[in-house]
């Protein structure tokens, strides 16, 4: 059975989840690999959701927040951008592959942008294979 | 009695693990642990004492009461099933040996029965082994202040010490007796070994450890009256960082948590260690903790070990086996804590 | 030539006792005697008298920054800092946990600390490194200078160099043997939480039980609650029980913080912590 | 299930749920045991508490606040916590509906010492949400084969408001037995309130019950014992004749897990109940 990776997508409520909904109407074709959870800003992400997703056998994690200086609550994804640098960091130390974990800034009209982010990390995913590092045996 | 070469207790080892699990001292990373044996060649006696103590042979770290679903019915629960085959629980030391016998009276001597505990209790037969008495004591123990010798069989089922490059095993028990003699490779020991062994157990009873001898009762009495003195307790435990270590690492400490752990849809409740000096441990739902300062916890552990155990079970609960002096962060000794408060 | 440990204690002594007959603390954080000479304990002196008891030698390692947070805000306290130790009260200052006023540091230049435990020197491959305190009131011995400057990340590089999937199977070794005795988190001087996000049963971070999973979630949150702030004290490691190199992974984030951000924990008390900071032009490339 | 392990629990229905107070936070559950021959087994008297079992949650230990005069069910009147710590279990047990399964593991502890309580007159003194084992020892003291064995009652109990007493119906036909003498007492009333005002002290002090052959039994909150004990010490009872019953965080409920001690005593073994007398022995550790 070929691998189909699941990726969890956090997408933040003001740009790239509304960013989502945009490629949806626009109906552009990409891969239904990732699920998306929106919560209200890229820095309500606590790095330990990322740790445990892939616990839990996500194969990858795509976060998408507002483009710096846009963000609705003027400074959320300044901080987002330095935990989430580290959580990287931390994973990639840890052994993890680094491509499983990508921070991406997707505006609201960007729908073609994340359509492409989508379709190009999964792809990624799909060439490291299934993640089996930080997964829990059932 | 028998005896063997020293060189040769992996031929014990296999015989053993042949008839059943055997949980025997490893070398690890950080010090000798009890482990079970999956290769006999890993069996190594030339440790002083374990980091961990012997305890997790009968109560282990984790221990799965029941197997449930999410979203099934109570009724749908699966108790885990207590199928304990028989074991051997080889190189435990004196101190240590005693301690199985104050854990007994709490869990299975009185009281409520716990199963688990009783049952692998009496699975196992337990292979005592003396300390070296050539060379001194480390300087943390102080087994002997609690009135145990460093070579006392009583408590194992077989008990075994070094001589030269030989190993005397010598039956205590019925069940060691039995054991003994269905073991293969050991040959009859000598009335000189016999001498030998005998005088070793009565030198283990004088061997020295640091500090004098006291007396159960008067500690626990003047840990009673010194429980409202404050002061004392907040300057012994200044250095305290309320950790878990000593409790892990104790024979007699056995408190547990008992947790509900899910994982995709499959649930185990489990008891796990718990320790008096973690702030959750006495924390109630309604947001009140009688013991929230490091203090209110490391008098807790004292007096639970000399005072409230000699109070409730006639004994201390400690054997002086110094673990968690050699394990303290802050090098907290709790037996000087146990001097300072006779000398308050 | 550094100043002698005696002295060093000599030196303590006598400022601990000039602070406590002016009045000018209600206690001193030093190190007291233990159960034998090897084995010294932290200790408070609250009176002249106790100030008999301070001792100092090659064993006192333990970081005193750690109990600052258990007494009540506002407490006059001097404490006996080493460089790590001087860079936690930095940090704990950075942070609020403390007010620069309510203590005096009592610094303390040091080279050959040896770990109780294991008799092994302690050196920048499991510190900082740093010879001289950063942030002192008093100084108990001459500043150390003239020593060979070793970079505390140099010890990372045969980790860093290591295959991804090697280096995770030497991590889950280590996090396999954690028995959650939370040591390292207690005798962390940043770890002040309560309830630590462990302890928490909703949201439920982690197992309690000592299982992998569980293990690895509490050592990877908390490497990630101590990034920018681990001053690099080495106390985690020497608390643990089954010798986790905790120190290695805390390095690794200091030295990525450093890296990113241009700013090492509990230099100056007027930085402030990097997580809880940001530059408008902080650039992207750090999430690459 | 294996009968021998007291770890594990018996499997309970929720037959009946009441929600007893305004604030919709304490309810009372009626359970039936699904097994008969657990039934059986769950032998209890007044005072003894269970673990309520919720899988995937954990244990709670509440009292039990049925009397054992009552045939066929167990009922337990349980307040939702987490105002400060995240109570798991209660939380889901308030969620359940009638017809919910659980676990229910007892009966566990002491109880309220029913011998030495016989021949004597009893006044009982609740506050707030502490009443349920002490309703528990009402009913089963009112129970027509059982009132005979004591002397004159006497119920004193108090809320903060009307709407947060326990049991209404209970207490109204309690207060038209005249076989017991009910005080119900609110801190502050609302406009249907057409009892007493006041705190329990206070109302314990104007009932002033005689010592003389009297036990007084007493749950309330912290504060309100506080206040209590020293009217029932000026009306001459002797601390041996002062009952109360004492919480700690438990989780094995069986004296194993080492948490709920108190000096030398389990609380949740060699308690709940404790006279004044057998606390004052004990160190102030809870």
């Amino acid at each position: 059975m070929s691998f189909e990776p699941k990726i969890l997508g956090i997408a933040c409520n003001w740009c790239t989840y509304t960013g989502a909904d945009l490629a949806g109407t626009t109906r552009l074709q990409y891969p239904q690999n990732t699920r998306v959870v929106r919560v209200m800003c890229s820095s309500r992400i606590n790095p330990s959701f990322i740790f445990r997703a892939f616990q839990l056998g996500a194969d990858g994690v795509l976060v998408g927040g507002c483009h710096p200086g846009d963000c609705h609550y003027n400074t959320g994804n300044l901080y987002a951008r330095r935990r989430l640098a580290v959580t990287k960091k931390i994973l990639e130390f840890s052994g993890m592959e680094p491509g499983r974990f990508r921070v991406e800034w997707i505006s609201a009209s960007e729908g073609n942008k994340f359509a492409e982010v989508v379709r190009e990390f999964t792809e990624q995913i799909r060439n490291l294979g299934p993640q089996t590092k930080f997964k829990i045996e059932k | 009695m028998k005896k063997t070469a020293v060189q040769k207790i992996s031929d014990l080892a296999a015989q053993l693990m042949q008839k059943g699990t055997l949980i025997a001292p490893v070398r690890e990373d950080a010090g000798f642990n009890f482990r079970e044996i999956s290769d006999a060649g890993q069996v190594d006696l030339n440790f002083y004492n374990t980091l961990m103590s012997p305890k997790s042979a009968f109560f282990p770290h984790m221990e799965d009461f029941v197997r449930y679903q999410t979203g099934k019915s109570v009724l749908d629960a699966v108790p885990v099933e207590i199928s304990i085959k028989p074991a051997f629980l080889f190189g435990v030391r004196p101190c240590d040996v005693k301690s199985f016998e104050i854990m007994d009276i709490h869990f299975s001597g009185t009281g409520a029965v716990d199963p688990y505990w009783q049952k692998r209790r009496e699975a196992t037969t337990i292979f005592g082994y003396a300390f070296d008495l050539n060379t001194p004591a480390d300087g943390a123990d102080f087994y002997a202040t609690l009135g145990i010798g460093a070579a006392d069989p009583e408590g194992s089922d077989v008990f075994m010490m070094k001589k030269g490059d030989e190993l005397l095993l010598k039956a205590v028990t019925k069940k060691g007796e039995k054991l003994l003699a269905e073991m293969s490779g050991l040959t009859d020991a000598s009335p000189e070994d016999q001498k030998y062994f005998d005088e070793t157990v009565a030198t283990g009873r004088s061997f020295k450890t640091r500090l004098t001898c006291v007396e159960a009762k008067s500690i626990a009495k003047k840990f009673e009256d010194l429980f409202h003195k404050t002061p004392f307790w907040e300057r012994i435990s200044d250095a305290c960082l309320s950790c878990g270590i000593c409790t892990f690492v104790c024979p007699t400490c056995y408190c547990f948590d008992i947790c509900d752990e899910t994982l995709f849809g499959q649930g185990t409740r489990r008891r796990v260690w718990d320790a008096c000096m973690f702030t959750d441990f006495t924390l109630e739902a309604s947001g009140h903790n009688p013991r929230t300062k490091v203090y209110q916890r490391l008098r807790q552990k004292v007096c639970h070990k000399y005072s409230y155990h000699v109070r409730k079970y006639g004994v201390i609960s400690c054997v002086g086996c110094g673990r968690c002096t050699r394990a303290c962060p802050v090098n907290i000794d709790i037996f000087s804590i146990v001097d300072q408060a006779m000398k308050e | 030539m550094a100043t002698s440990f005696k002295q060093i204690e000599e030196n303590l002594k006598n400022e601990a006792r000039k602070l406590l007959e002016e009045g000018k603390v209600s206690l001193v954080l030093a190190y007291g005697r233990g159960y034998d000479e090897d084995h010294p304990v932290p200790f408070v002196a609250r009176v002249v008298a106790d100030v008999e008891n301070i001792v100092f030698n090659e064993y006192c390692t333990a970081n005193m920054a750690r109990y600052l947070v258990r007494y009540p805000r506002g407490t006059k306290m001097a404490i006996a800092v080493k460089p790590a130790d001087s860079r936690a009260v930095v940090q704990l200052i950075q942070e609020d946990k403390i007010k620069r006023e309510d203590v005096i540091l009592l610094g303390i230049p040091v080279i050959g600390m040896k770990n109780s435990k294991t008799g092994e020197v302690i050196d920048s491959k499991t510190t900082c490194g740093m010879y001289n305190p950063v942030l002192y009131d008093v100084l108990l011995g001459e500043e150390i200078h003239g020593q060979t400057v070793v970079s505390p990340y140099d010890v990372l590089a045969e980790y860093e160099a290591m295959d991804k999937d090697a280096r995770f199977a030497f991590w889950k070794k280590e996090f396999d043997k954690c028995i959650r005795c939370y040591a390292c988190r207690k005798a962390c001087p940043m770890c002040y939480c309560d309830p630590c996000f462990i302890d928490q049963n909703k949201p439920k971070w982690g197992d309690k039980s000592p299982q992998s999973h569980g293990n690895l979630m509490y050592h990877l949150t908390r490497f990630h609650h101590l990034a920018g702030r681990c001053i690099d004290c080495g106390e985690c490691s020497r608390a643990c029980p089954v010798d986790i190199p905790l120190y290695l992974f805390h390095k690794k984030v200091a030295k990525e913080c450093e890296e990113m951000f241009g700013q090492a924990a509990g230099k100056s008390i007027q930085d402030k912590p990097v997580l809880v900071n940001f530059r408008v032009d902080d650039s992207d490339k750090i999430l690459e | 299930m294996s009968s021998d392990n007291p770890y594990i629990p018996m499997p309970v229905e929720i037959i009946k749920i009441i929600d007893e107070v305004d604030t919709h936070d304490i309810k009372t559950f009626r359970f039936t045991f699904l097994n008969k021959a657990d039934e059986k087994k769950f032998k209890y008297l007044p005072g003894q508490f269970a673990e309520l079992s919720i899988y995937g949650k954990g244990e709670s230990p509440i009292g039990i606040a049925s009397s054992p005069t009552e045939q066929g069910y167990v009922e337990f009147t349980v307040q939702r916590a987490g105002a400060i710590v995240p109570g798991l279990v209660t939380a889901a047990l308030h969620d359940m509906d009638e017809g919910a399964k659980i676990g229910l593991r007892g009966p566990l502890g002491n109880s309220w010492p029913i011998e030495f309580l016989e021949k004597k007159n009893i006044v009982v003194v609740g506050g707030g949400f502490a009443f349920t084992t002490l309703r528990s020892l009402i009913n089963y003291m009112l129970y027509k084969d059982n009132r005979s064995r004591f002397g004159d009652i006497t119920v004193i109990y108090g809320a903060r408001t009307p709407g947060l007493l326990l049991y209404k119906d209970e207490l109204a036909a309690w207060e038209k037995r005249d076989d017991i003498k009910t005080i119900i007492t609110v801190d502050k009333g609302d406009e249907n309130w057409k009892g007493r005002e006041g705190f329990v002290p206070a109302v314990c002090k104007d009932a002033a019950p005689s010592p003389k052959n009297t036990v007084a039994v007493i749950c309330g909150p912290p504060v309100m014992i506080k206040f209590t004990l020293p009217v029932f010490f000026e009306l001459g009872f002797s601390k041996e004749n002062i009952l109360t019953s004492l919480e700690m965080r438990m989780k094995c409920g069986i004296g194993k897990c080492g948490r709920c001690n108190v000096g030398y005593k389990y609380v949740c073994s060699d308690g709940p109940v404790f006279s004044l007398a057998e606390l004052e022995e004990l160190p102030r550790d809870f």
